[in-house]
């Protein structure tokens, strides 16, 4: 678990077979002054989490879903400074 | 309306859970001040449980060594009291209790326990199987097998 | 196919009688000589249950004293086994219990307790709710509602 | 309860609404020789389990039910000697 967050800056968490994959389960994004606010989509793409395909090669994963500070969000909703973003693979509980 | 969501980091017992969570309702019930008390704050006339368990092969027939859920530690507690609260309002619950394994179980111990009280066994047994049906499918839980140092991760749900 | 059923002529605690069939059906797997044991010999990965207690009011909204159960001595225990088996060969269910209380009955205390486990949730579910419908239906019990000194039969169940 | 049956006889019983309105709980009925085995039906009309209305006057209740040796049978069944018949009102078990 990495400390408080950054002014600024956004967290992003990866669970179970994603967090595998990619090799780490936490880090912290940057936000760049003056540019529009990523989305969850956006920074599935610029982490690379669907492996090395670039955005135009290829669709988001169709059982993909998000948490926004520990709620359900959809893939496209601008993250604020301070959020938690979580990339959730496929459910499996009970 | 009586909600107790709680995660087990280590093994737990269902029906001792059921009997804490029976002395909690009684307790509550003794300290209500109304008299005569209302229907909805008597003891239940009707309660659905469910109880699942870590099986002992998977869905290709090979013995389980252990399954590992992974959470999301604060919302899937959230969740899980979110999916709860709804239920017994769609449903007029009067009570319902979540208790969910988590970490590495083996086989034949207790993953998750759903109880819930309802005035009729209609609303108790719907309310019951929603409330499981929405956990597997809405709560934030991950499921991996293990045979010896295997791993694989569940994408989905056995089925019904 | 485990299965028991109980009559009780006194109030009976529904958890208690959980824990101990739980204690019977894991002291006959221990027994059992086959290893690995059989699927259909392994704990079962999903129980549903399902308690119904005395109600406090009755249809009419009046404040009940007590409620009576009438049974038929030998068809009714012979009876509850025959629907307990018809329904787990129609499910594939690995155990069923059923315990019902006769006798005179106060509010709050237990009516029935019906307990069956299954390899999946869905056969668990419909067989307990399914047993518990051909209880009310089909096993020869009669309700009398009593306040005070006045005592009413019933005829039929209360609505799902 | 009464006694072993005597030869040549069946058991009758009734529970619950039913026993309370016929004010007995059991008797033994003696099968006349030679004559056709009475049904659950004739023995409701013979005992006047309905009251004093006569079978021409009046329809079984829908609802009744009646077992023998205890197991569900119909009302038409010819009973034997020996048999144990029970007359059930509407069940209201669980």
């Amino acid at each position: 678990m990495t400390g408080p967050l950054q002014h600024g800056q956004i967290r992003v968490r990866l669970f179970a077979a994603l967090r595998e994959r990619a090799g780490w389960s936490e880090r912290s994004i940057a936000l760049t002054p003056g540019q529009p606010h990523p989305t969850a989509s956006d920074l599935w793409w610029q982490l690379e989490l669907g492996g090395t395909a670039a955005k135009d090669d290829g669709a988001l994963p169709a059982s993909l879903r998000v948490a926004i500070n520990q709620a359900f969000a959809s893939l496209d909703q601008p993250l604020q400074a301070g959020d938690e973003l979580a990339f959730l693979p496929p459910i499996s509980g009970g | 309306m009586a909600l107790r969501v709680r995660l087990h980091h280590d093994a737990f017992d269902p029906l001792a859970a059921l009997a804490a969570w029976q002395r909690h309702l009684e307790l509550e019930l003794e300290l209500d001040p109304s008299s005569p008390p209302e229907p909805s704050r008597q003891r239940a006339a009707a309660e659905a449980h469910f109880i699942g368990r870590v099986r002992g092969i998977n869905a290709a027939g090979e013995p389980l060594d252990a399954l590992e859920l992974e959470h999301y530690p604060g919302m899937t507690e959230a969740q899980i009291e979110h999916l709860a609260a709804a239920v017994s309002a769609r449903h007029g619950l009067i009570h319902a209790l979540v208790e969910h394994r988590v970490g590495r179980a083996l086989p034949g111990e207790a993953l998750v326990l759903v109880a819930v009280g309802a005035d009729r066994r209609g609303p108790a047994q719907r309310g019951c199987q929603e409330l499981l049906e929405a956990l597997k499918h809405e709560a934030p839980f991950w499921k991996r097998e293990w045979i010896g140092s295997s791993g694989r991760w569940i994408e989905g749900n056995t089925p019904l």
